[in-house]
């Protein structure tokens, strides 16, 4: 069992926690991507401890990072393309406010 | 050892950049010109607005200079003169000059004041403007070189200077290099006839002179990398690497700075327009053309 | 201890706490700039674990987002300097136990797993970049391909939904 | 010994650092650059170099007698200013609320050379003292008050929270009641926000504030916060004195304070009374707010005197224009203002909106109170684009690099939208005569000086209405020289204009080049001027190939054809409206109007070249240049009126003489015309484009009349 390792799992569960808490206690949409942001960045930190201490010959681990710092462009893209229409249309991107969204 | 000498000569090119830009401001040549202006800012009293942003307006000169330092960490003036030979060097520039950005809006927003607010704001747009014309050209430049590294980038140019083999990526690189290191005609962010200064308009004393000799090393670094991509680096005869690589570094500052004196600034919406609409086809098609051209005479 | 563990417990602790920072703020340009402090941190773990392409790449992508980021929670916010020191925060206790679960479970995955033998080097930089462009387009060129195609997709769609709608008379 | 030294004791070290600053000396002029070329002021070549921010500069320059609204704006530039500074004066001795100047001299450039010399030596040897005193002045006076973020309306006097949102209130500055002339506080901002401004004016070091409680901090950890000086328990470093409590804050809700102030439940905002007490429908107290800081915020969508409608708070479709009840539910109609309901939409004025305020009202149960961003921002102003960034009211002017002098243009800003202006002069030069009846010698020297940008117009103004009065004419080869002296004039303005576009869209060569051919045109002789010639051909063709410059200007400032515009601006919208074409010594000397179709600024950029160019060959066509000298009249009376196109327009003036005594007199100037044409003009531009817009009039704030 590798220090390295184990430091960076930690850190990588740190980082999602932290995220995960961000995603369900804030109230407004930019700081809840804000915690997905976090979330998707403790992934990364896993995908790159695991590809350096368990595979590093293989870079298919490294493509993996890539990929999910496309799905962050892209929740930030789409996110933010929401936030302004519904600021647009609503005044507010509070998700208190999106009682239609709720089940 | 290499690390000190090249932050020194850093030091010295940056000086030597202050006295171009007081030549082409003030028209007359004075040697000791920013040595007065240095000394003077240090003389003065380094205000702090009423209710800043602490944090903020104190880092953001400092990492405007730190960040133009880290670009010019892997800039080579002869094949063994740079402080880091990385192995993604040509992407790293890249990626500590978006760290400019970062200073910049710092800097706006850290005073609490309007001018230097916009001016922060303001640079965001440009960066949305410039960034892609930074990147996709020096994707084209490491298609020939075959290589993220500086020093391999110079090297793939012995025969033919990426001026020519590519000078459509030239020309959008350097338009947005200026635009990077807000440079007029793109000095949106410290424009003095809209913002009476903009971000720089809330520091005085020993922070401005921070800040300002952070620009100065941002615009060094700049002409740094555009001699290293599109100009052939040391590359060139009967002068030694490293006196070629000044001469290069030189003439392109100057360049940089003469250039906005004779045109009013750019608008905002224009570069916006402008750079989307015209700079990033024509960089695919820079690419485009690269590939074809590395195929063709590899 | 070696330098590597240093920078990598370093980092990550930065990125950790800036991360939490993100969160603990009333300014929200704060919040944002936190945030990609955060990320910055986590691209310099990237480096510490040699994987130079990922983490430069990550320094030089996460600047600019949470940059654009900021600017959003100016506009969105209506106090963004936090000045008010307006709680924001609905459901405090159950994200809070959510993310301390997710947070021991992930831990304690990590530390009772048998990962199985650790390899000790890795490649040099410039040949990971290499093997990770021919792994581009090669084995991963589908997928990346199609990574590509959506965020093209995500753009458009983005701007779509985000442009002023045009007020359009009705004629009767 | 200057009087804005640095606190130090001038040791070695201080004396060279001193040295070195008395050599690179950053001025900021006042009242600016173009009042100082009128004076034919060559700043940069006395080694003087000119900057944009007051933070930058260490010499105050202020150039020729300026009056008292300006002298206070300035004391505020002389505030933000940081020390060691100096002040230094030429042709005049008043200057309150201004220090005593350091340096004096007259208003000439060998005079202006020799004072720079004196001012390096003084700079030199004074820039460091032991004991320094603050610069203190009426206008400076802060007091501190507390405002909430999202409410403005709320204002107290000490911390505490919000009766409406519940938000911790925030410190920011208002203006002390007593000891302010003319202006409000906020308006006083030279160039600077205001909030910045005054922090140093009290000293930023030694920063004592007046009525505010002062706490120390540690300036890398700001929870650590005591009342009295020491030393951080984390870190060691020494506590800073601040205003308590001042942790980053960023307020940007500038209003008016000295308001009537009314009564208003947060809940129900129709319910409105003179005097505190509760609200007739939940109960809640009612919370003050000041009247016009409300009107303030709405008027950008909605004017003042709307007709106000009655409807019901139920039903809102019950709309009718007497009070009454509601047919529906029996309850009391309420007045609005009609386009309240339209610039509102989403304010819960209808029935979602309602709703939602319903169950946020109810939702009090539970640990969280929820405060509805809706709720909270349904009473501040819309952008046009309906994604709103800060507001910001932020003052441009007096002495905006990038705007005429004097000229104050208060600007609400969203991000860098322009949401709504306020321009005025702020150079009273309202009454032309100094006293009831004034001679025609000194009332023409008067209105010689009235203008500074442009006092061969007006001279050459009074002349005329003065020979028109006593009905008698002047011969062919004056008429023809003053022509020359007037079409000089107009040559040396349009440079100036070109100076000011130039260095307000940082179009350094062009403000180098005009400056100095501006500087030469002033005093030229026919000679000289037929000498400057090529110069001006070779300015004009150069513009003509200048890289940005018609997508800066093209489409800026669009004006469309308007009885209101004058000079230039009319005949750059195609108006052929230019006095000098019914003239008959103009139209012998072969004169044509220039215009231009589209009405931008690119357009009036040209209208203005081809002015030049024109008016070069009316000065060459007259053969002489010579200022107007009044004809002796004597005891005359009678009233007469005389029109001149001045540089920026057709001035019109009209006197009533009684025995060769000026009685009465009415001017009407072009600039206060285009004064008004600010506000729709710029409204919903982008920052940088409205500043261009408002250049591009050329406006005179000296002549601008109330």
């Amino acid at each position: 069992m590798s220090i390295e390792l184990l430091l960076a799992l930690i850190t990588g569960a740190a980082l999602f926690g932290v995220g995960i808490y961000g995603a369900l206690s804030q109230t407004n949409l930019v700081m809840i991507m804000m915690g997905i942001e976090l979330i998707l960045a403790g992934a990364m930190v896993n995908l790159v401890a695991f590809w350096r201490y368990l595979h590093p010959d293989n870079p298919a681990g490294q493509m993996f990072v890539l990929i999910i710092m496309t799905v962050m462009a892209i929740e930030m893209a789409v996110g933010f393309g929401v936030a302004i229409a519904r600021f647009r249309a609503k005044g507010s991107v509070e998700m208190e406010e999106a009682a239609e969204l709720k089940g | 050892m290499t690390t000190v000498l090249l932050l020194l000569l850093l030091a010295v090119g940056a000086y030597l950049v202050a006295v171009v830009e007081d030549w082409t401001v003030s028209g007359r040549f004075r040697l000791a010109a920013p040595v007065l202006a240095g000394i003077a800012l240090l003389g003065r009293e380094s205000i702090v607005p009423r209710k800043p942003d602490r944090i903020f307006f104190e880092v953001a000169p400092f990492l405007l200079l730190v960040s133009a330092i880290l670009g010019a960490a892997v800039v080579p003036l002869t094949p063994d003169l740079i402080i880091t030979d990385m192995a993604t060097g040509a992407l790293f520039i890249n990626a500590a000059l978006v760290y400019v950005l970062v200073a910049l809006l710092m800097a706006g927003w850290g005073p609490d004041g309007a001018y230097a607010m916009i001016g922060g704001w303001r640079f965001l747009g440009q960066l949305i403007a410039y960034a892609m014309l930074i990147v996709m050209p020096i994707t084209a430049v490491v298609m020939r070189a075959e290589s993220l590294l500086t020093t391999q980038v110079v090297v793939s140019q012995a025969g033919v200077w990426n001026i020519i083999y590519q000078p459509l990526g030239f020309i959008l690189f350097f338009i947005a290099a200026m635009a990077l290191a807000f440079l007029p005609p793109f000095d949106l962010t410290t424009s003095k006839g809209e913002l009476a200064g903009g971000v720089e308009a809330e520091y005085t004393g020993v922070r401005l002179a921070v800040f300002r000799l952070g620009r100065l090393a941002l615009i060094i670094t700049l002409a740094a990398a555009t001699v290293i991509f599109y100009l052939g680096g040391w590359q060139g005869p009967l002068l030694p690497p490293w006196a070629w690589s000044t001469i290069k570094i030189l003439a392109v500052t100057t360049i940089m700075l003469l250039a906005g004196r004779y045109m009013p600034r750019i608008r905002e919406a224009d570069l916006l327009a402008w750079c989307w609409m015209l700079g990033i086809p024509l960089a695919l098609l820079n690419i485009l053309l690269v590939g074809v051209l590395v195929l063709v005479f590899p | 201890m070696t330098a590597q563990m240093f920078f990598i417990g370093f980092f990550g602790l930065a990125g950790v706490w800036f991360g939490i920072v993100v969160f603990r703020t009333f300014s929200m340009v704060r919040s944002a700039l936190a945030l990609l402090f955060s990320q910055t941190a986590i691209g310099a773990m990237f480096l510490s674990m040699q994987a130079e392409f990922l983490g430069v790449l990550q320094i030089m992508m996460m600047a600019t987002e949470m940059s654009i980021m900021a600017i959003f929670m100016v506009m969105f916010m209506m106090d963004p300097g936090g000045l008010g020191e307006m709680d924001m925060t609905h459901q405090k206790r159950l994200s809070l136990g959510a993310g301390i679960v997710s947070f021991m479970a992930a831990v304690a995955v990590a530390v009772f797993v048998d990962w199985g033998p650790l390899a000790s080097v890795s490649p040099d930089a410039a040949q990971q970049t290499i093997d990770l462009g021919l792994e581009l387009l090669g084995r991963s060129m589908l997928i990346f391909e199609t990574a590509g195609i959506t965020i093209l997709t995500a753009m458009i769609a983005a701007t779509a939904v985000a442009i002023q709608p045009v007020k359009r008379t009705r004629e009767q | 010994m200057i009087a804005g030294a640095r606190q130090g004791r001038p040791s070695a070290l201080r004396r060279l650092v001193a040295a070195a600053m008395a050599r690179d000396l950053g001025t900021f002029i006042i009242p600016g650059p173009d009042i100082a070329r009128t004076h034919g002021l060559d700043i940069e070549a006395t080694g003087l170099h000119r900057v944009t921010s007051p933070r930058h500069a260490s010499v105050l320059l202020v150039i020729g007698a300026i009056p008292p609204s300006l002298r206070e704006s300035a004391a505020v530039v002389y505030a933000q200013m940081a020390r060691p500074r100096v002040l230094f004066v030429l042709g005049t001795d008043k200057l309150f609320p201004l220090p005593a100047a350091d340096v004096m001299a007259d208003l000439s450039q060998q005079e202006l050379i020799k004072g720079v010399r004196q001012l390096r030596s003084a700079f030199a040897e004074g820039a460091f003292y032991p004991e320094v005193s603050d610069f203190d002045a009426p206008v400076l006076q802060v007091r501190i008050e507390y405002t909430c973020p999202m409410h403005p309306e709320i204002v107290r006097d000490e911390p505490g929270s919000c009766p409406i949102c519940g938000m911790n209130l925030v410190l920011r500055e208002a203006q002390a009641k007593a000891g302010h002339l003319h202006i409000d506080h906020q308006e006083m901002g030279a160039s600077m926000d205001m909030e910045t401004a005054s922090t140093h004016a009290h000293g930023s070091h030694h920063s004592i504030d007046h009525g505010a409680p002062v706490e120390y901090t540690c300036p890398m950890h700001p929870e650590v916060v005591q009342d009295e000086p020491g030393s951080c328990p984390k870190c060691g470093m020494d506590l800073e004195p601040r205003n308590a409590p001042a942790e980053s804050n960023h307020e940007h809700h500038h209003m008016t304070h000295d308001e009537p102030v009314e009564y208003t439940c947060p809940m129900h905002p129709e319910v409105v009374q003179d005097e505190p007490g509760s609200c007739p429908k939940c109960g809640m107290d009612l919370v003050p707010r000041d009247i016009p800081a409300e009107s303030s915020h709405e008027h950008h969508h909605m004017a003042h005197d709307e007709p106000v409608e009655y409807t019901c708070p139920m039903h809102p479709e019950v709309v009718q224009h007497e009070p009454g009840s509601c047919p529906k539910c029996g309850m009391d109609l309420e007045p609005r203002e009609t386009q309240n309901k339209q610039s509102h939409k989403h304010s819960g004025m209808d029935h979602n909106g309602m709703d939602s305020d319903m169950d946020h009202s109810s939702m009090d149960h539970g640990d969280m109170a929820f405060m509805s961003m809706i709720d909270v921002t349904k009473d501040l102003p819309r952008s046009g684009d309906g994604l709103p960034m800060e507001w910001i009211e932020a003052p441009f002017g007096p002495f905006f690099p990038g705007l005429p002098s004097g000229l104050l243009l208060t600007l609400t800003l969203d991000g860098d939208t322009v949401a709504g202006s306020n321009a005025r002069s702020l150079i009273e030069n309202g009454e032309l005569l100094q006293s009831s009846s004034m001679d025609t010698g000194s009332f023409v020297e008067r209105l010689t000086s009235f203008d500074p940008l442009a006092p061969v117009a007006y001279r050459y103004l009074a002349c005329r209405v003065l020979e028109n009065v006593a009905g008698m004419d002047v011969s062919a080869n004056t008429a023809n020289a003053r022509i020359g002296a007037l079409e000089r004039e107009r040559i040396a303005s349009h440079l100036g204009w070109l100076a000011l576009f130039a260095q307000q869209t940082g179009f350094d060569w062009l403000m180098r080049r005009t400056t100095s051919l501006q500087l030469k045109f002033q005093h030229a002789d026919l000679e000289q001027i037929v000498a400057l010639k090529p110069a001006i051909l070779t300015l004009t063709k150069r513009l003509q190939r200048t890289p940005l410059l018609k997508s800066r200007m093209a489409g800026i400032g669009l004006l469309a054809r308007d009885a209101t515009l004058r000079g230039p601006v009319a005949r750059a919208t195609g108006i052929g409206d230019d006095a000098r074409s019914t003239d008959k010594v103009y139209t012998t000397l072969g004169f044509k109007t220039v215009s231009r179709k589209t009405g931008d600024a690119l357009a009036r950029l040209h209208v203005r070249l081809d002015e030049i160019i024109h008016s070069l060959a009316l000065i060459e066509a007259a053969g002489a240049i010579e200022l107007p000298v009044p004809t002796i009249i004597g005891e005359v009376s009678g009233t007469g009126e005389a029109v001149v196109e001045t540089p920026r327009g057709v001035a019109r003036l009209r006197l009533t003489l009684e025995m060769g005594k000026v009685t009465t007199a009415q001017l009407d100037t072009p600039s206060t015309h285009h004064l008004a044409l600010i506000n729709p003009l710029i409204e919903q531009q982008e920052l940088g484009d409205a500043l261009l817009a408002v250049g591009s009039l050329d406006l005179s704030p000296w002549e601008v009349r109330q």
